[in-house]
């Protein structure tokens, strides 16, 4: 059936939430419209549940069924989805979702609740070479999340009490699980929330920093993830850039959280269409 | 037989870390069994003393370390810890001697430690040279290989002539024939041969008999043709690095999974080192010896004399017609990783697509690698243009 | 009395020991040391005195002829209204604390919203003082903050349903963690005499113990007049660079460790401490000095911490994570060596419909085995082994290292004490006292 | 008074002269293509020096540029350089430093620009990475001439008459040649003798200077200041006068210490109280050289032996270049460097050094870097504690990434380590609950 609408669904499937968006294109594809998104803590629920609701909750919000989406594309931990059509993985979706956000951006930093990746694309968005952390959580989002927690501050206000700051807090390398004990101890010897988030935001910046001279990134950087939301963390991040003079300039989008679900949404539609022409070639 | 039923045989194989097979060969044969670290050991000496040789490549995630550990710090590769708890658990009791070649430092130390740690058992460094000149290092090899046929007589108590020796270098031959007649398929045909079972099958050769590895290629080799199997979008991919620490084989179906078809690898590598025929002469040890200096494939082991790096890789992704190519290496092995530039500056020269990650033999989350060969894989199918 | 004194500064408790000239442990103290490791020092120091003082109070008791036979039946009563007076104190403290807090808030009507919250979150705490409090119930932790915490989550939750509207769970909770941390700052433990004297006049209203008073009154006397004369002080553990102490007051807590274990488990020599945030396989020879050992890097896979993160990841207090685990039929490999991935592994795994006693057997074997290598690197395991540390009172950790132990040394002595806990502190006691 | 005075004095002469011969030499680097002399890169183990300078050649040593680069606080940067350029973070920072150093403009120590090599002598001595690092290099310096000197290892702990011809083969057929090509002269055997003849007489000072610390109190450090007293042996100044003068200075000063039964120097000022007397084996770490070694001064702790003043070649078991034997001695130096012992045989090497300088405890600092010196160390400790019953202590760190060295971890073991050590003098005994019971 051919609607004169083509709808698709990216799913990004994060360690922490869930992120859905549905997406609009036209008939070439080559605008992509977003409608709707919506963005669930997984909070330890089950994944697959909470990406189901997830997704019930952009259809309903556009009154669409499932039957109305020509593609539902999964990217992250998408293995859990059942329901989804095809999969993309992560850096191939952030990377079109960044291109989608700003098209003149040549380099990604995705800075997600565990994993800290950085890659540098081309105009198509095709990704030429990429690094990522290692497998210890010392300065991720989930990190930088549990010493929010232990300071007793809400996440939405650690970037605006880290730009705050006038001395931050040096700090590298501390176990994302054992921070507790730095940090009441920062706390116990005087140091400012602010100072301590600060000193947490430039080490995390200059671990992501490191990923990106591995790219040899150069230009319009844009951050994905969850951690463009936080701004001290933004000014951070280009804070380091720029003491270590690399040629660098940050963007984020109000949408770069949805940067993997976007990309994946419009890689659906581009392999919605692949796949009807070569139905089309067989019939 | 099916290619379940080799499948099932290989697994066995490659689960048995009790080495079951080799105790029950000894007993049948009423001969002993000589293990050998990778990459290469002149496998042919030990067979033409009616011996066993035994590949030792770590015990993969199989066996949970507790006193591997004990000797090693944390930034050494896996390899050695897996062997050494292999070898204080009593599990390679049924060997009667370990080779361990001159791939890189940790092995050469290894020996050393073999000798401490098991006094009574013969434990012998292989220096292979690295002067290809046949007055020079020819010399120093010859020297080395009559030692080890002196070595291998006096433990199986017998004497090798020259016509052990080349009856041993026919059955090797007829062994790297089917391989390579198994990689050609694979090239060719590559949703025939899957990774994942080429792995296993290769892999066999560590252990099997020489003949009967050979016979359970060909096996494989008709069973295969016969399957019908669906032919996946995947990428071609030369995966190189791993010759020695071998990835998981969740690992290796995860790269499978993600996108990748490998059609040429240095797994086994030791199996593969010589690709062509040894000719049988009256001077077996002599045609060893050339065979090593002039016919050995290229990898990061051994001195480049013409420094014409990244050559033979190069050649790998030419004749196989690949996409492009993986880096995979053991952490902290540094003859790979120290490697691992170099040809990368040969495939950019050539516009070659690679990517690389790290493994260890006990990795048990293969997520982040995934991550990396499916991107890498989307990068070339959605593009296309390689 | 001369006594000697050892504290183990540790990472997540600090405990004290007194000792007197004769090897004798007096009394042992232990106090959460998240705050300042100084005033940490000090609190265990005076639980420590505290602990001291009931041991002679029960000595009293005992030598004085009648005493003798209640004993035995006074001693946990008294105990139990004595720790009743000191946590009616710390609700105090965190009344006023909580109140103070909300006396700060710039908005008025938030403020009186979230006032009558506490208020009667609070009402309910203490109104509940009493039955935690009974000789009789069930073990419970030994700190205010875990009790409070639990009863200030689940009451505060039953606010927030009440007023979903206008109460946030997060806010409330936030007022409390503010509190908390102040509240465990402030030594209760010098109020010994007057917390013995409500729980004296407590017990003296007993009919069974009504007849005794007088000698109680005496015993409770002495006690309390006791003097100790600290002879020296020797300080260990993770924060000992932290105390005022002389450098020749200070001792590596992995000397400590052996130490310990040697006075409390004579013909040691492989020691094994779990603590919070670090692992030590220690070797020790007959006269318990250290031959070799090995440590963990700062990383919490392998350590206390690593059971407390995943006890929070599945909603479940530390202590439930051992029984639970004990039920399991099934072992299942946890891939992830770091503690947060090891979280995200747990909850895909949930989510795949793993049985969560058999996820918590892997989790438990993980951190044994990550021990096992450690032990492994410091010379293996000799006859006898002990194992201290906070993880020694997890029943399926033992388990699985004793198993461990098995496989892979043969039959070997396990020793496992109630007080494994305070190890460190015993030995610096010992090195005060030489 | 007065000693503090002379011993200030003779360390700066000792050290002054050091320091002048390695200004001269990078000087002479400096100029070395402007006078057309040719350069020869290669390693520090086994090195062959006497043959380079017979050809009048002049040698740079990768590995001292690396750890120069980290005594001035460069190697981070050259690490992330080169890392940049896809070396991974698992392999040794040495090769990462100098390849570091190479692309931010191969400026060498003194500031001046290190002339590009006319030849890499690979000799392939006691470590695999040798031959990546210089098939690097080459790639680097655009195929530039490469010779491989193949010295096989000691696998079954003695050198053989087939190693020791095979390598005096390639020495005679391979390298003489080459550097004949490369220099465009005869290789001139007097003198060859005659450089091989300083040497010998430069090495029997020095093994004086290294036993010197068999009396009490040691005169010396045998690591931290040890590793300056193999500066210039080990490197470009053996076969030189100035080489034989420098230890003749030094000797004399040792020996003068000797005779005021003064402690080492070191820069913290004299040793005057020896509390424990050591025995160090591996490498030891360059970016914060000067606190590791404080945290042995604070505690009087000396170094009476050590394995890495032996990495370019042991002496003190009896070898000397010989005249007499050019190529035969030039081929046991090589084939006779620590790391190309086996592990048994540095074993034996450790404890007869644990025993001769009758030391209290042994102690390996485990570079992160160095699968050759690391792989098996810790089965080194459990067998010289074994064979000893010496406290063993073990740290880790690297070379020259900072990263590696974490000062409070290696202050609390070390800690931990020397109040072992002092338990285990004292034996004291601590009752235990039983014997009160
Ligand atoms: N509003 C916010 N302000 C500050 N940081 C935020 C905000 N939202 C998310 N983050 C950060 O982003 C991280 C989650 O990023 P996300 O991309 O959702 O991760 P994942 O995809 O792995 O679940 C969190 O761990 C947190 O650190
Ligand atoms: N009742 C208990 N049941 C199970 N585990 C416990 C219990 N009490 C403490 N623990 C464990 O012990 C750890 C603290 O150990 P401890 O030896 O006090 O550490 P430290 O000396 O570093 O402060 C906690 O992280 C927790 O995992
Ligand atoms: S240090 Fe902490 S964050 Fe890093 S691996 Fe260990 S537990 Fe995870
Ligand atoms: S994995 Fe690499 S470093 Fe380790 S033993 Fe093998 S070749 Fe050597
Ligand atoms: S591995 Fe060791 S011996 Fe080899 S170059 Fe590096 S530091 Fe030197």
């Amino acid at each position: 059936m051919w609607l004169d609408r083509l709808y698709t669904v990216g799913i990004d499937v994060g360690s922490n939430s869930i992120k859905t968006v549905l997406m609009e294109h036209d008939d070439n594809g080559s605008e992509a419209k977003l409608l709707f998104s919506d963005l669930s803590k997984i909070r330890k629920r089950e994944t697959k549940l909470v990406a189901e609701q997830s997704f019930e909750q952009v259809l309903s919000r556009a009154s669409l069924t499932p039957d109305d989406i020509a593609y539902v594309a999964t990217t992250g931990e998408g293995d859990m989805v059942d329901f989804r059509r095809g999969h993309f993985y992560s850096m191939t979706a952030h990377s079109r979702g960044a291109i989608h956000l700003n098209s003149a951006v040549r380099s990604v930093v995705d800075g997600g609740a565990m994993h800290g990746k950085a890659f540098a694309i081309d105009e198509r968005s095709k990704v030429l070479t990429y690094k990522m952390t290692s497998q210890c959580a010392s300065g991720s989002g989930q990190f930088l999340e549990n010493i929010a927690r232990y300071l007793g501050i809400p996440l939405e206000d650690v970037g605006a009490l880290s730009k705050e700051s006038t001395s931050p807090e040096m700090v590298s390398g501390i176990c994302a699980v054992l921070a507790e004990t730095d940090v009441i101890n920062m706390v116990s010897r005087g140091i400012s929330a602010s100072d301590i988030l600060k000193g947490i935001h430039l080490s995390m910046a200059r671990r992501l920093v490191g990923l990106l001279r591995g790219v040899s990134a150069e230009g319009e950087v844009m951050i994905t993830g969850g951690l463009a939301n936080d701004t001290g963390f933004v000014a951070a991040i280009q804070e380091i850039a720029d003491s270590e003079n690399m040629n660098v300039r940050f963007n984020t989008h109000e949408l770069s959280i949805f940067a993997g679900a976007i990309g994946a949404a419009i890689w659906g539609a581009f392999r919605h269409k692949k796949l009807a022409q070569s139905e089309l070639q067989h019939q | 037989m099916t290619v379940q039923e080799i499948l099932r045989q290989c697994e066995d194989l490659y689960n048995d870390i009790d080495f079951a097979y080799v105790r029950d060969w000894k007993t049948r044969h009423g001969a002993g069994a000589i293990g050998y670290m990778p990459v290469y050991v002149p496998r042919e000496l030990i067979r033409a003393a009616g011996m066993l040789p035994v590949g030792i490549m770590g015990a993969g995630d199989l066996l949970e370390i507790i006193k591997g550990d004990a000797y090693f710090q944390s930034y050494i590769c896996h390899i050695p810890r897996s062997t050494i708890e292999m070898g204080v658990s009593n599990r390679l009791d049924c060997l009667d001697g370990m080779l361990f070649p001159a791939i890189c430092d940790v092995i050469r130390n290894l020996s050393g430690m073999w000798k401490l740690l098991f006094p009574g058992k013969y434990a012998k460094y292989v220096d292979f040279p690295q002067n290809f000149d046949a007055e020079l290092g020819g010399t120093f090899y010859r020297h080395e290989l009559r030692g080890l046929l002196a070595d291998f007589a006096r433990i199986s108590g017998r004497e090798i002539s020259n016509d052990d020796i080349n009856e041993a270098i026919v059955l090797y031959n007829e062994n790297r024939r089917v391989i390579r007649e198994l990689y050609a398929l694979r090239v060719e045909r590559p949703h025939l041969v899957p990774t994942y079972e080429m792995y296993l099958i290769l892999r066999a050769s560590n252990i099997l008999d020489v003949a009967e590895h050979t016979a359970l290629m060909r096996d494989y080799l008709t069973a295969t043709l016969r399957e019908e199997r669906p032919v996946r979008d995947n990428i071609r991919i030369v995966l190189t690095g791993a010759f020695c620490e071998q990835p998981p084989l969740g690992l290796i179906r995860a790269l499978e999974n993600s996108g990748c078809n490998i059609v040429d690898d240095d797994w086994m590598l030791g199996a593969r080192y010589m690709p062509d025929d040894i000719p049988v002469t009256a001077d077996a040890i002599g045609a060893l010896t050339d065979a090593y200096l002039t016919g050995t494939v290229a990898t990061a082991s051994k001195y480049e004399e013409d420094g014409n790096k990244g050559a033979y890789l190069i050649s790998q992704v030419t004749r196989s017609g690949a996409d492009g190519v993986i880096f995979a290496a053991p952490s902290f092995c540094d003859p790979a990783l120290l490697e691992r530039p170099m040809q990368q500056e040969a495939l950019k020269r050539e516009k070659i697509p690679y990517t690389s990650f790290k493994y260890s033999e006990d990795t048990g989350q293969y997520q982040v690698i995934r991550e990396q060969t499916g991107t890498f894989a989307d990068a070339i199918k959605l593009w296309g243009d390689a | 009395m001369e006594c000697y004194v050892g504290i183990d500064l540790g990472s997540t408790t600090s405990k004290a020991i007194y000792m007197d000239a004769h090897a004798n442990i007096l009394g042992r103290g232990i106090i959460n040391s998240r705050h300042n490791y100084t005033l940490a020092c000090q609190i265990a120091q005076e639980e420590a005195e505290n602990h001291s003082r009931f041991a002679i109070l029960e000595q009293s008791i005992r030598e004085n002829g009648t005493g003798q036979s209640i004993a035995a039946t006074l001693m946990p009563v008294l105990r139990a209204k004595y720790k009743l007076a000191e946590h009616n104190a710390q609700l105090a403290e965190l009344r006023r604390i909580c109140m103070k807090d909300l006396d700060n808030w710039k908005d008025p009507m938030a403020a009186s919203l979230y006032l009558e919250a506490v208020e009667h979150i609070l009402h309910r705490m203490e109104q509940e003082a009493v039955d935690i409090y009974r000789e009789d119930t069930a073990e419970k932790s030994d700190f205010f903050r875990d009790i409070a915490t639990s009863q200030f989550m689940e009451f505060a939750q039953d606010q927030v349903r009440r007023h979903v509207e206008e109460l946030s769970f997060e806010r409330l909770v936030g007022i409390f963690d503010r509190a908390i941390i102040r509240v465990e700052s402030v030594s209760f433990a010098k109020s010994f005499s007057a917390h013995i004297d409500f729980a004296y006049r407590e017990v003296a209203a007993m009919p069974a113990f009504a007849p005794y008073r007088d000698q109680i009154h005496a015993a409770v006397k002495i006690a309390d007049e006791r003097e100790f004369n600290i002879v020296r002080i020797v300080g260990t553990g993770y924060g000992r660079q932290r105390l005022p102490f002389e450098k020749e007051q200070i001792r590596s807590e992995i000397l400590c460790h052996g130490l310990g274990a040697h006075y409390m488990f004579p013909d040691t020599r492989t020691v094994l401490d779990i603590g919070g945030q670090d692992t030590k396989a220690i070797q020790v020879d007959g006269n318990g000095i250290v031959e070799n050992f090995q440590m963990n890097d700062r990383c919490a896979a392998g350590c206390g911490r690593y059971l407390g993160y995943v006890a929070d990841e599945m909603n479940m207090g530390v202590h439930e994570l051992g029984p639970q685990a004990m039920q399991a039929t099934k072992t299942i490999r946890i891939n992830s060596t770091c503690t947060v991935f090891a979280g995200a592994e747990i909850r895909q795994r949930l989510s795949v419909g793993e049985k969560r006693e058999d996820i918590l057997a892997g989790l438990h074997r993980a951190i044994i085995l990550r021990a096992m290598s450690l032990l492994a690197r410091s010379g293996g395991i000799s006859n006898e082994f002990t194992f201290t540390g906070g993880v020694a009172k997890n029943e399926a950790a033992t388990n699985a290292l004793r198993t461990l132990v098995r496989e892979n040394y043969g039959e070997i002595t396990v020793n496992i004490s109630p007080d494994s806990i305070f190890t460190g502190a015993c030995g610096a006691a010992l090195f005060a006292r030489n | 008074m007065s000693t503090t005075a002379t011993e200030s004095v003779q360390k700066e002469q000792s050290m002054l002269l050091q320091k002048d011969m390695i200004a001269d030499h990078f000087r002479r680097l400096g100029r070395a293509k402007e006078e057309g002399k040719k350069v020869v890169y290669t390693f520090v183990p086994g090195n062959l020096n006497e043959l380079i300078l017979a050809f009048d050649m002049l040698p740079v040593h990768p590995e001292i540029n690396a750890l120069q680069s980290a005594m001035r606080k460069k190697s981070a940067g050259y690490i992330r350089e080169a890392e940049k350029h896809g070396h991974s973070e698992d392999v040794c920072t040495y090769v990462k430093c100098d390849v570091g150093m190479l692309k931010s403009g191969n400026i060498g120590p003194t500031g001046e620009k290190l002339p590009e090599p006319d030849l890499l002598l690979l000799s392939y001595t006691g470590c695999f990475t040798f031959m990546k690092w210089f098939e690097i290099l080459r790639k680097e310096y655009n195929d530039c001439a490469t010779v491989m000197l193949h010295v096989p290892y000691q696998g079954d702990g003695a050198i053989t008459e087939e190693a020791r011809a095979y390598v005096v083969k390639q020495l005679r057929e391979v390298l003489v040649p080459q550097l004949e090509r490369i220099s465009g002269r005869k290789l001139d055997h007097d003198r060859l003798e005659e450089l091989l003849a300083s040497s010998a007489r430069a090495e029997e000072d020095l093994v004086s200077i290294l036993e010197s610390a068999k009396q009490k109190p040691s005169p010396i450090d045998a690591y931290f200041g040890g590793v300056y007293y193999i500066g210039p042996i080990f490197t470009a100044f053996r076969g030189r006068e100035s080489c034989e003068e420098y230890y003749q200075v030094l000797r004399s000063e040792v020996e003068e210490r000797i005779r005021m039964k003064s402690g080492p120097i070191t820069p913290e000022g004299p040793m005057h109280n020896e509390q424990y007397r050591l025995v160090v084996e591996g490498p030891p770490n360059w970016t914060s050289f000067r606190e590791f070694w404080k945290m042995f001064y604070d505690e009087s702790a000396v170094v009476v032996a050590s394995s890495y003043t032996k990495v370019g070649g042991i002496y003190d078991t009896g070898f000397r270049h010989d005249a007499r034997q050019p190529f035969e001695s030039l081929a046991d130096y090589c084939l006779g460097c620590y790391t190309n012992l086996n592990l048994p045989s540095r074993i034996d090497l450790l404890e007869k050094y644990i025993n001769e300088y009758e030391a209290d405890g042994f102690l390996i600092n485990s570079i992160k870097s160095c699968n050759s010196f690391s792989a098996g160390q810790l089965l080194i400790l459990n067998e010289l504690e074994k064979r000893t019953g010496k406290a063993g202590g073990f740290i880790e760190s690297d070379l020259v990434d900072p990263r590696y060295f974490s000062a409070a971890n290696i202050k609390n073991r070390l800690e931990s380590y020397f109040q072992m050590v002092d338990a285990k003098r004292q034996n004291r005994h601590t009752p235990s609950s039983r014997e009160r019971a």
